[in-house]
This record gives structure tokens, C-alpha cells and sequence, in this order.
């Protein structure tokens, strides 16, 4: 078929960058099927709580203190995680070096408390339906705090390579910081069901 | 490599066609040899051997079918003892769901998208690659499994209790449970591409009112996929942890419930019949118009069909469990919404008529197997209003009414339009027509061999046959008909076989089709057949519905994409405005090494949870070594 | 397989019942309204496919004078004949929804039915359980429920293992049996006969023979047979079934099954307290003959594979007298 | 992308180990194969009573055709799936409990008075011990005595088989089967872990 050139799409930039990004769409759609799964498991968790004539079964609530500081722990992530976003942004390489250091400490640091909120439930895992639902969701929750560490420690690596300076990194690193709030806005239902429905 | 970007060098502006031809071929195509093929991105080249594998395992489960229709010809018959017989209902349920309907219509969308809104590649090759080794994965763990007499038992739905730790022994209930996995995520992966694929790299001018109807289905259809899948990993993953690590999800003596499967499983099992049907419609929508000679009647009430139906797929799942028990009040609502469900069903139906009406029918093989898909749906669908009612389903629930009806919806509806389009876009996937005279012995063997097996099961099951009986007394009034349908399922089969020698024999020796051999007016019928590795030697400006019907002799074409790097065209998502040039990921083997590893951690897993730990090392391993950037023209930006 | 052929078929017993399990040959108050809504549903949607199939035939042979897409007068035409498809399979679909709702509402059993019984479904056979306010009043039986005709009949479903359904497409619609919940279904025989039930939810390895027999009959032989059912078991009066309660006693038989009146108190299996009366064994596999109970005895694996009756080795002799007490216990 | 150079090379050296790890794999999912025996053939059960067991009742040979039947009663899921139901049926609970004892000794100690050979499994079983045991000859036929024996076999193990049975749909009272090794779950109580039965015969 003969072509006939009408559009001269040669000055376009060479990288799509925010919302315009397919990364940006592809990590959405990650995001919107993981957030499918979290609010399926509350779903379930509320399902099985209809179920239960006492509610916890055969446990007290969950000890705060963990819980919280982790809840915590992540609301104040999201600080230096917009100040990465906003360096990734302005394609400041030094800044942004700064931050994801600074922001594989802060997917640390939670796992920390993660480790004591599991006992905190003083409830195991095959010993009720309760059970079974709370450490799912703590599980579930911590696989992506993990996968997102993993994520920002290679990216910090990255970095500070010779890959580093580069528009598709920077897209990479805004990202990585939209799905770590991700990880916190998901956890704050997840918080409210484990350690205060129950005590409702 | 440092070329400047925008020097007219590199670009498609400069060199002559033949020129940028090579430079384009030499950039976008796969290596020879093996480790070629392995490390191949090519949406075409992924698409076509997940077609063929899903094509592998339909002749797979149609042979598990004729053994069961041996079995069930006469009663009390023991051609296949009760054990294997419920493995292979199993097999045969599983396989053509999870390992053939939902693969194969999504490899239609990994073919076809691409080059439906005039794209070189889809989105996240690499991702489609792994997909794809996945899905493999899976199909051979749970055909391994039945040659190894190891194969689940328990049904396609595998309900709790059965299939739970007490009275499902052994390993076949988590080899189903993680079969769904596997496959499930090779879905999500290709949902995530087609997605973004549709939103984000149509060709410029493809406004969200000019897509093609096929894409519309498939961005629905991978919207459902998105929305329904987790449920179903969920199921599938507390299934296993119930079975290996005590968990009681499913166990009502410690607060689990029998009944959170049958929510969990249908709230993605109904959807998956959408996700399954979806497809169907848009590739009847896109087919008839080439067929009939003029553009589809109502492309808006269509889309907007589509997109009802995804949504109320969501509200119906409990009409899958109105024998189970549950309040009135909740189950009238599912009456009211299930049969609601045939109100865009009814739209679409009547808007393919009136297309069929206004055109002039052009009677080929694909036109053929249409007009047999309206018959047979609007069968399918009409039964399908008969069990959304609660009373009415009281009595065919689980009987061979209900396997008539979804055979009639999945074959009728979703298979039949599946040929015609594998009859429509063979010219374009291997560049030869199918026969036309063995495609009417195929339609006809099909289609008589289809209604003479499954309508009379509609009788049985009134008749109070229930379905997965692996035998039958004389005394009871069955006998003959099944007879007769086991003799009907071998015209049926015949029709397959026929299907299948048209394929392989046209693949190697059929007549040479030309680029637009039908005379149809979507743009993957504006390059080669089969298409160049790069799809398009330019990409294509849209400004209607029809491109290649509204300017028959000319493509208005963009220039200025570099030719030696792999790159695409970035648009806007809603009016498709030309955004940016982004690269497309090169070749790479690492998706194959992270979907064996993969595949060792979820096999692993069903025989000890520290494959959850210890496995998920060698798959950070090989995303790194995917992602990590290796220095390539596609890497720079 | 010879034992199978060598086991009379249960002809006799359906004979003169026409489709015994057949939802179109209803006999009970629910399964006749269901039959009912079954017919004009389908008389409905047939109508509703001869018509899409004339517009269908029609549109594709009718002849064609003009150019094909002639331009809007006739996409203007067809609008409105869509809209009024559409608006027309609105209404179906709403006159269907209103038809089943109240279907629904007719099928509301009484509030106080007449006989309760207990069915325990499981792997599998049908437990059925007659509940007495007296206690001592209560017996069991098999596979096989007896029910007067024209009463309210409750069943209140459980099940002891996986998931069942119970299912008299003669008598009424079909009710799950889920463990850890109790469903009730509540139906009504209009005439006596003997209907067959199926469990109709897959349940494992012998599904497909996990049938039982309702036999409704008038108020009056109910009684009776209810009455004989809560006498202890029959005391032998021959040498041979004297030597059978014997061999009974002194095998494995006694551990899994419950004869009332003897030692054997085993609840694993089917109460055979008064095993001789009923129709069928093996769960509807095979009707009630003294050679099929002795077929059955000798090699229940290869009649019914997988089920949780061993093969109990025994001699001929053995296996003829314990066959005969078995018949015995009427 | 692989360097071209090498290509060849890389090419025999993974296909080679794709090979390996498939056939790994087919290897690890026949060893689990188990065509299940739902009926045993009266001949078969007759040669199951022919075991040979040591003058002191404790050990023996297991007869020759269970190791021509491959040892199913010890590895194959359904039959130590079989064994558990015949546990609660056949009422073993009442003395020995979920396996911690009671009136009888306990299992999961893995501490055995009789030897923990099939056979005097089988044989405790089958005829009786002292120390109120009873005889269940005349209450189980003899393959189900092989099963019941292969699963209280496995629940004394120091490690999980791959085949042991997983929790049940009731309450539970101890972790499942499969969640061994046994002898962690084992609660001591206040009682001895070996209480005196008696002297051994």
C-alpha cells in the first residue's frame, strides 16, 4: 500500500515521563490488581468476623504497640518518599542517591516491628480462622514491603552506577516511590481491620 | 553507539523503503537458533506459539472427552474406573478453561492488539515472554501429573471440603490449586500488557471512539482479568496453605466456612466466562463487517454492551450457588441481576443482525462459523436466563442441563468465533489461506456434530441425570440418549480433526494470501503477511472507524522513529495524540530464567512452605538480571 | 464385574413409576409448580430463538436491489427496530425475574410440618434419622426415606464429610448438604409411589452411586412401618440365620454396623437393624435380593470401588447364612 | 542478550540443563506417583496375615508381598489417609488420644515399646498387647490393619513425610501430620514420657 507521510513525529521526547509513561500505566495495573487483593482479604476477614460468634476466636485483640509503630513508621515514610518522587523529578542525581538510601532504611526499619507484630497477635496461624486471616494479611503486607525494598535497594545500586544519570531511571525511581505509598495506603486498612475492628 | 537523536540517519525519514526495510529488520528481529527463539520479545512470535499451545491442549481435552463419552455410552461400562474418571472430568474442565479458553483468547489479543492500533510491539515484551513460559509451566505440571496418575480429582472447581486437607490425599488437589496459579499469572501479566498496550501506544488519531471492536472486547476482557484474578490466587494460595501449613480457612469446626470457596471461586469463576466470551464478541464484531461489506451497526451501543457486561460479571457470581442455601432475599437480587446480564447480550446480538440485515453476506468459511455462533449463543444464552432463575435452577443445577448450557456458551459462543477468527487472521499470521472446501466440511461436521451432541444433554438433565457421574444403572431412562450423544461426539470430533489437518496442512502448503486477502478495514491488514518483526514500516495516522475502507489506496503514515534502536510511539490515552518515542526492551532470556525459577518456587511450594523463602532468592536473582540495564540502544534515552 | 451382572437390576422396583427421577414427571407439590415455571420458561425462550432465527435467516437470504450501507434512511429504520428488541428482552427478563420470584414464594412449605427427619449425608450413602421427642422412639435407616403422602414433609440436611446435595427431581428442587451448616427443605408427595434421589453435588470417588428412594405412602402403612422400624432387629428363627447373627457377631461386621437388639453397636456404616425391609442396597447400587446381599458381602470393592466396606474374607457357608440373617431382619 | 560468540557453547550447556532440571522434575513427581489400590485382592490380604514375627513379639519380617506391593501401607498418601480415618473409627483416641496417649502409650515420641518395625505395629494391632490392648482381628481386616499400622507409624516420625496426612475439618487438638517433627510437638505433661508399661514380653 503506498504511505503518504503526514506527521513528522521526530522532535517527540525520548522518554514519556509521569502519567504519560507506560511504566507509569503498567505499574497502575499492578497496583489495582494488588489492591484487588487487599481489599478481597478484608473482605474476608469481615466475612469470617460474620461468621464467629466471639470475635477474635479464642484470642485477645492484638497488642498494640507493634502495629502502631509501624503504622507509624510507614506515615512518616512518605515524607522522604515525596522529597525522592520530587528529586526524581528534577533529575537530581545526588539528591535522589540521597533519598533511596534514606528509603531502603525506611522498608527496613518497619520489618523490624513487622517481626513482633506476628507473636503481638498471640494467635497462630492453624489455630482458628482467625488466625489464619491475621497472619495472611500481615504476611500478604510484608511480601510487599519486601518486593518494594528489593526494588529500591537495586535502584539505589543503580544509582550510584554508570546507568544512573539516565530519564528512564528517574521514571523508574518516581515509580518506585508512587507504589511505596501504595504500600502505605494499603496498610492503614489493613491496620484499622487486625488491630481495631476487633475491638470494636 | 551515540547517535544523535532526531539526526534523519537513524530515522525512517531519510533512506529509501527497501533501505529502512533492512535497517528496521536488522533492529527488531529475533536471533536464529534456539536461544533466538528462547530470547524472543516478538508479540507475533509469543502470540503464535501460545496459540498453538492452546490449540495443543484443546485436541488434548477433546480427546479426554471422547473417552469420557466412551464411558458413559453404556451404563455401568467400565472403560474407565470411577478414579480416573473423575481425574479426567477434572482434566478436561481445567485444561479447557485454565490451559486452552482463557490463553488462547488472550493470545489472540497478544497478536492482534499490536497490530490493531498500529504498534511495533506490545508493552513490556519481556513480561509477555514470561508470561508465556509460565503458562507452559503450568500446562505441563498438570499434564505430567496425569501421566504420573497423580492429576486432581476434584473437579474444576475443586469445592472445599473435597478438595481440602481431609478428604483430598495425596498431592493432586495442590497440583490443581497451583496449576491455577501458574496460569493466572501468565493472565495478569498479559492483562497488564494489553492495558497499557490499548491506552497508551495506539497509533496516532485512534481516539477511544476509532478502536476496533476486538480491541475495545480486550481492553474490557483484561480489565475483568485485572478485577477477578486476585480472588481466585487468593482461593487457590489458602487452599494450599490449608493442605500444608494448617491454615482453617475452609474448616467450619474453627471458624472457617465450606461456602468461602464457592464465594471466592465464583466471584472469579463467573467473570472468567466474560473473560472467555468477551473476546468473542469483539472478534465477531470485527469479523462480520469485512463479511457483510459495510461497517458494524452500532459501534457505541456495542462498547457500551462490553463494558455493562464486564461490570455486571461482578454481581452475579452467587447464581453459581443457589442450591447452597442462602437467604431468599440474596438470592432473588442474583436472579434480577444474572438475568439482567442478557440485556447487553440482547444488544449485541440485535446489533449483529441488523449489520447482517443492511450488508450484502459474502459467504466464506468465517462468515460461516458466525452465523452458526449466533445460532448456538443465542441457545446458550437463552438457557443461560433459564438457571438465573432460582427455582428453575433448583432442578438443572448440577445436572447435564447445566453442562449443555455452558457447553453451548463456551463452544457456541466463544470456540465458534474462535475458528472463524483463526480462519480470518491465518492469512495474516503465516501469510497462506486456509482451504475454503475442507472449512465447510469443518463448519458443517462442526456445527450438526456440536447441536446432535450437547442438545439432548438439555433432555438428560431435565431427565435428572446429574452431571460428573462416572456411570449410570440400566434401569434408569438414560441409556439411549447417551448413546446416541456419545456416538454424536464423534461427528463433533471429526469436525475438530478436520480443523486441525486444514491448519497444519494450509501452514505449510496453503495458496499465498496477499496483505489484505478479505478486504477488511483494520490496520493489521496494512502491512505484510505475515508482518515484518517490526509490524509496521510506518507507523499509521487514524482519522475514522475504517482506515483502510475510508482511503483504500493510501496510508497517511507518521516518519521520524529511529530505525536502529527499537522504537514505539507514545500517545495520549484518550485522543491517541502522539506523546513521545520510547524504546522497547531488546531480546532476552532472563524472562525464561525467571519463569523457571518461578516455576520451581510455586512447584516447590506446594511440598513445603520454605519454598516460599528459599525459592524467592534465584527469582530476585533473574529480575535483577532482567531489569538491570545492559548498555543498549534501548537502554539510553 | 460378574458380580455386578450377576445382581438383579432394579427394574421391578421402578417399573410402573415411569421417570422415576425425572423433573418432568413431578409428583410432589414443589417439583409440579417447578415443572410449571420449567415449561413456560422454556415455551418463552423458544419463542424468543424462532424469532431471532426468522430475522436471522431473513436477513441473510432476503434479496438485495440497492447498494449495501445505502446510507442513513435505513440505519435509522433499524435503530428503532433494535431499541425495540431491547426494550421487548427487558421485558422478558423482567416478566421471568417477577414469574420465579413467586414460584419461589408458592415453594414456602408450611410452617409446621408434619415429620422431621434428620439426613446425614455422607461418603457414600444417605443416613436417615426419624427424631422422637422420646428418645428411645428414634430410629434409622438407609437409603431409603418413607414419607405419607400429602404431608408436609421437613428434612433438615447436614453432612458428615464433604459437600452433597439432596435431590428428589420428582418431589421438589435440590438442597446442599454442607458440613457445618443445616439446610431444611420442606416438600410434599401428592401421590405415593417411589421416587429416587441422587446426590447431585460432587462428592468424591463413588458420586455416581450415592442414590436412595423416597417411598411415600398412605398415612396408615406409614405408621406401621415406622412402628416396625422401632422394634430391635429380628431374633433368627432358622439354624441358618442363627449361624449367620453368629458369624456377624464374630467378624469385622460388627464393628462399623448397628444391629438394635445385638451387641453390634458400630456407627462407621448404615444402621442394618432392619437392613431385610429395605428396597435396595449399596445406596440404590443394587436391589435388596438375598443373592445381592451376599455379592455385596463377598467383594463390596468390586461392585462399588473405593468405598469404606472392606472385603471381609469369609466361607461360602459363612457368607450364605450371614446373607440370610441379613435378609432376615425384615 | 548473550554474546553471539558464545552462543553455541551457552546453548548445549543450558539445554543440557533444562533437560536435567525437566527430567529432575519428572523424577521427583514419579516418585510420588501412587496408583491407588482401592481393593485388595483376597489373596493379597491372605499373604499380608503371613508375617514373621520374632519369639519375643517384638519385630519380624514382613511378609514377601509387601515389598513385591512396593511398601504402600508406610508411603502412599491415601493409604496413611485411609489410616487416620481408621484411627478415629475404630475409637484408638480413647486410650492413646491424637497420638500424646492416655491410658495408652503415646506415639509422638516416637518412643516404641515393641520396636517400631511394621510388623510389630501390625502385630500389636492385630492380636493384642498386654497391658489392655485389644486384639482387633476379629474388628478390622487385615490390609486395614496395615494402614491403621502405616499411619501410627508415620505420626511417630522425627520428620514429616511429604505423605502424611494434613489436619482434619474438626476441632483441632494438636498440629497436623505433616507439620512434624513429632517429637517437638510432643507435650510431656506432668506424666513420664515412658511411663512403666510393665516388663516387656
Amino acid at each position: 500500500m503506498k504511505e503518504r507521510m503526514i506527521l513528522d513525529v521526530s522532535r517527540l521526547p525520548l522518554h514519556a515521563t509521569g502519567t504519560a509513561s507506560p511504566t507509569w500505566w503498567g505499574t497502575c495495573a499492578f497496583m489495582l490488581i494488588e489492591g484487588s487483593g487487599f481489599g478481597l482479604v478484608i473482605a474476608i476477614y469481615l466475612y469470617l468476623m460474620s461468621l464467629a460468634p466471639h470475635w477474635p476466636i479464642d484470642a485477645p485483640p492484638a497488642d498494640l504497640w507493634a502495629g502502631t509503630s509501624l503504622t507509624a513508621m510507614l506515615l512518616a515514610s512518605v515524607v522522604p518518599n515525596i522529597w525522592v518522587s520530587r528529586w526524581a523529578q528534577q533529575r537530581n542525581l545526588k539528591k535522589v542517591r540521597l533519598g533511596l538510601v534514606l528509603m531502603s532504611f525506611c522498608g527496613m526499619a518497619p520489618l523490624v516491628f513487622r517481626a513482633f507484630e506476628f507473636p503481638a497477635l498471640h494467635v497462630r496461624w492453624d489455630d482458628s480462622a482467625y488466625g489464619s486471616i491475621t497472619w495472611t494479611i500481615l504476611g500478604l503486607h510484608t511480601v510487599h514491603i519486601l518486593t518494594d525494598l528489593v526494588d529500591t535497594l537495586v535502584l539505589a545500586c543503580l544509582m550510584f552506577s554508570r546507568h544512573g544519570d539516565n530519564a528512564r531511571r528517574y521514571g523508574d525511581v518516581e515509580d518506585n516511590a508512587l507504589y511505596w505509598h501504595f504500600v502505605v495506603i494499603t496498610w492503614l486498612p489493613l491496620y484499622a481491620c487486625i488491630y481495631w475492628v476487633p475491638r470494636l | 553507539m551515540t547517535i544523535e537523536p532526531g539526526r534523519s540517519a537513524a530515522t525512517d525519514a531519510g533512506p529509501n523503503e527497501a533501505e529502512l526495510e533492512r535497517r528496521l529488520t536488522q533492529t527488531w528481529s529475533s536471533q536464529r537458533g534456539f536461544w533466538g527463539a528462547v530470547a524472543s520479545v516478538d508479540h507475533k512470535v509469543i502470540a503464535r506459539r501460545y496459540i498453538v499451545t492452546a490449540l495443543v491442549f484443546l485436541a488434548l481435552g477433546g480427546l479426554l472427552a471422547l473417552a469420557m463419552r466412551i464411558q458413559l455410552a453404556r451404563p455401568e461400562a467400565r472403560f474407565i474406573d470411577a478414579d480416573r474418571y473423575n481425574q479426567i472430568f477434572t482434566m478436561h474442565g481445567s485444561n479447557m478453561m485454565f490451559l486452552f479458553a482463557v490463553p488462547v483468547m488472550e493470545a489472540m489479543a497478544v497478536y492482534l492488539v499490536p497490530l490493531m492500533v498500529g504498534t511495533r510491539n506490545i508493552a513490556f515484551p519481556r513480561l509477555n515472554a514470561f508470561s508465556y513460559w509460565i503458562f507452559l509451566a503450568g500446562g505441563l505440571l498438570l499434564w505430567i501429573s496425569f501421566a504420573l496418575d497423580t492429576a486432581p480429582d476434584v473437579g474444576w472447581f475443586a469445592y472445599a471440603p473435597l478438595s481440602g486437607p481431609e478428604y483430598g490425599a495425596g498431592k493432586r488437589a495442590d497440583i490443581w490449586a497451583q496449576m491455577i496459579t501458574f496460569t493466572e499469572l501468565s493472565a495478569l501479566a498479559i492483562a497488564v500488557e494489553i492495558v497499557v498496550t490499548v491506552l497508551k501506544q495506539r497509533a496516532p488519531g485512534m481516539s477511544l471512539d476509532r478502536i476496533p471492536l476486538l480491541v475495545w472486547s480486550m481492553l474490557v476482557m483484561a480489565s475483568l482479568v485485572i478485577m477477578a484474578m486476585p480472588a481466585i490466587m487468593f482461593a487457590s494460595s489458602t487452599l494450599i496453605m490449608d493442605r500444608l501449613v494448617g491454615t482453617q480457612f475452609y474448616n467450619p469446626a474453627e471458624g472457617g466456612d465450606a461456602l468461602l470457596w464457592q464465594h471466592l471461586f465464583w466471584f472469579f469463576g463467573h467473570p472468567e466466562v466474560y473473560i472467555i466470551f468477551l473476546p468473542a464478541v469483539g472478534m465477531v464484531s470485527t469479523i462480520l463487517p469485512t463479511f457483510v461489506r459495510r461497517p458494524i451497526f452500532g459501534y457505541l451501543p456495542l462498547v457500551m454492551a462490553l463494558i455493562a457486561t464486564g461490570v455486571l460479571a461482578f454481581g452475579l457470581w452467587v447464581h453459581h450457588m443457589f442450591v447452597v442455601g442462602l437467604p431468599r432475599l440474596g438470592e432473588s437480587f442474583f436472579t434480577a441481576s444474572s438475568m439482567a446480564i442478557a440485556i447487553p447480550a440482547g444488544i449485541q446480538i440485535f446489533c449483529w443482525l441488523a449489520t447482517l440485515w443492511a450488508g450484502r453476506p459474502v459467504f466464506k468459511v468465517p462468515l460461516l462459523f458466525l452465523i452458526g455462533f449466533i445460532v448456538t449463543f443465542v441457545i446458550g444464552g437463552l438457557t443461560g436466563v433459564m438457571v438465573a432463575s432460582v427455582p428453575f435452577d433448583s432442578q438443572v443445577h448440577d445436572t447435564y442441563f447445566v453442562v449443555a448450557h455452558f457447553h453451548y456458551v463456551l463452544i457456541g459462543g466463544a470456540v465458534f468465533p474462535l475458528i472463524a477468527a483463526i480462519y480470518y487472521w491465518f492469512p495474516k499470521m503465516t501469510g497462506r489461506m486456509m482451504s475454503e472446501r475442507l472449512g465447510r466440511w469443518a463448519f458443517w461436521l462442526i456445527f450438526i456434530g456440536f447441536h446432535v451432541t450437547f442438545f439432548p444433554m438439555h433432555i438428560l438433565g431435565l431427565q435428572g441425570m446429574p452431571r460428573r457421574i462416572y456411570t449410570y444403572q440400566p434401569d434408569l431412562p438414560w441409556g439411549t440418549l447417551n448413546l446416541f450423544v456419545s456416538l454424536s461426539s464423534v461427528v463433533l470430533s471429526l469436525g475438530f480433526l478436520i480443523f486441525f489437518i486444514d491448519i497444519i496442512r494450509s501452514w505449510s502448503s496453503g495458496r499465498p494470501a496477499g496483505e489484505n486477502p478479505w478486504n477488511a478495514s483494520t490496520l493489521e491488514w496494512a502491512t505484510g503477511s505475515p508482518p515484518p518483526p517490526y509490524n509496521f514500516r510506518a507507523i499509521p495516522v487514524v482519522d475514522t472507524r475504517d482506515p483502510l475502507w475510508s482511503q483504500p489506496d493510501e496510508l497517511p503514515v507518521t516518519s521520524g522513529l529511529r530505525s536502529d534502536r527499537r522504537e514505539l510511539l507514545i500517545s495520549s490515552v484518550v485522543e491517541a495524540l502522539p506523546e513521545a518515542r520510547e524504546s522497547s526492551p531488546q531480546d532476552s532470556v532472563w524472562p525464561f530464567w525467571a519463569a523457571i525459577a518461578t516455576s520451581i518456587m510455586l512447584i516447590w511450594s506446594i511440598f513445603s512452605p520454605w519454598a516460599i523463602v528459599w525459592g524467592s532468592v534465584p527469582i530476585a536473582v533473574t529480575l535483577i538480571g532482567w531489569f538491570w540495564p545492559k548498555g543498549a540502544a534501548e537502554d539510553e534515552s | 464385574m460378574k458380580a455386578a451382572r450377576a445382581a438383579l437390576p432394579i427394574s421391578m422396583l421402578l417399573s410402573g413409576c415411569g421417570g422415576i427421577q425425572s423433573a418432568l414427571d413431578p409428583q410432589g407439590h414443589s417439583a409440579i409448580l417447578l415443572r410449571d415455571l420449567i415449561l413456560v420458561i422454556v415455551a418463552i425462550c423458544s419463542l424468543v430463538w424462532l424469532a431471532v432465527m426468522i430475522v436471522l435467516v431473513w436477513a441473510l437470504l432476503r434479496r438485495r436491489d440497492r447498494e449495501p450501507g445505502d446510507g442513513q434512511g435505513s440505519d435509522r429504520g433499524m435503530r428503532i427496530w433494535v431499541s425495540g428488541a431491547v426494550a421487548a428482552t427487558v421485558l422478558i427478563i423482567s416478566g421471568l425475574t417477577i414469574g420465579s420470584f413467586y414460584t419461589t414464594r408458592g415453594l414456602n412449605g408450611a410452617k409446621n410440618p408434619d415429620v422431621t427427619i434428620r439426613v446425614r449425608a455422607q461418603q457414600w450413602w444417605w443416613q436417615f434419622i426419624y427424631e422422637d421427642t422420646d428418645p428411645a422412639r428414634n430410629f434409622q435407616t438407609a437409603n431409603e426415606l418413607h414419607i405419607p403422602v400429602g404431608k408436609e414433609v421437613r428434612v433438615r440436611l447436614e453432612s458428615v464429610d464433604v459437600i452433597h446435595s439432596f435431590w428428589v427431581p420428582s418431589l421438589a428442587g435440590k438442597l446442599d448438604l454442607i458440613p457445618g451448616r443445616e439446610n431444611v427443605l420442606t416438600f410434599r408427595a401428592e401421590r405415593s409411589g417411589v421416587y429416587r434421589g441422587q446426590c447431585a453435588e460432587f462428592c468424591g470417588l463413588q458420586h455416581s452411586h450415592m442414590a436412595f428412594f423416597i417411598i411415600a405412602e398412605s398415612e396408615e402403612s406409614y405408621r406401621q412401618w415406622a412402628g416396625a422400624q422401632r422394634q430391635s432387629g429380628a431374633e433368627p428363627v432358622e439354624a441358618e440365620t442363627s449361624a449367620g447373627k453368629a458369624v456377624f457377631a464374630a467378624r469385622q461386621c460388627a464393628a462399623c454396623h448397628t444391629i438394635r437388639g445385638t451387641a453390634a453397636a458400630g456407627t462407621t456404616g448404615p444402621d442394618l437393624t432392619h437392613i431385610g425391609s429395605r428396597r435396595t442396597i449399596a445406596a440404590g447400587l443394587l436391589e435388596n435380593t438375598r443373592g445381592s446381599l451376599a455379592a455385596w458381602i463377598a467383594d463390596p470393592q468390586t461392585l462399588k470401588p473405593g468405598n469404606n466396606m472392606p472385603i471381609v474374607p469369609l466361607s461360602s457357608d459363612e457368607l450364605r447364612q450371614l446373607s440370610a440373617y441379613m435378609e432376615s431382619l425384615k | 542478550m548473550l554474546p553471539a560468540v558464545s552462543n553455541k557453547s551457552f546453548g548445549l550447556f543450558f539445554s543440557a540443563g533444562f533437560l536435567l532440571a525437566a527430567l529432575t522434575g519428572a523424577i521427583g513427581l514419579g516418585w510420588l506417583r501412587e496408583p491407588r489400590q482401592y481393593r485388595t485382592d483376597p489373596p493379597i490380604s491372605a499373604a499380608l496375615e503371613g508375617f514373621r514375627l520374632m519369639p519375643n513379639a517384638i519385630g519380624g519380617a514382613p511378609p514377601e508381598v509387601y515389598f513385591a506391593l512396593g511398601k504402600p501401607y508406610e508411603g502412599t498418601a491415601y493409604d496413611l489417609s485411609q489410616g487416620k480415618r481408621l484411627y478415629s473409627w475404630f475409637g484408638c483416641a480413647s486410650c492413646h488420644g491424637e497420638g500424646e496417649g492416655g491410658a495408652g502409650p503415646a506415639f509422638l515420641d516416637g518412643w516404641w515399646l515393641y520396636g517400631p518395625s511394621m510388623v510389630s505395629i501390625v502385630a500389636s494391632i492385630r492380636d493384642g498387647r498386654p497391658h489392655d490392648m485389644p486384639a482387633f482381628r476379629d474388628k478390622m481386616t487385615i490390609d486395614q490393619i496395615w494402614q491403621l499400622a502405616g499411619y501410627v507409624k508415620s505420626i511417630g516420625a522425627y520428620s514429616a513425610k511429604l505423605t502424611a496426612p494434613s489436619r482434619n475439618d474438626a476441632p483441632q487438638t494438636r498440629p497436623a501430620e505433616n507439620r512434624a517433627p513429632a517429637a517437638i510437638l510432643f507435650n510431656e505433661g506432668s506424666a513420664s514420657v515412658h511411663p512403666d508399661q510393665g516388663p516387656s514380653p
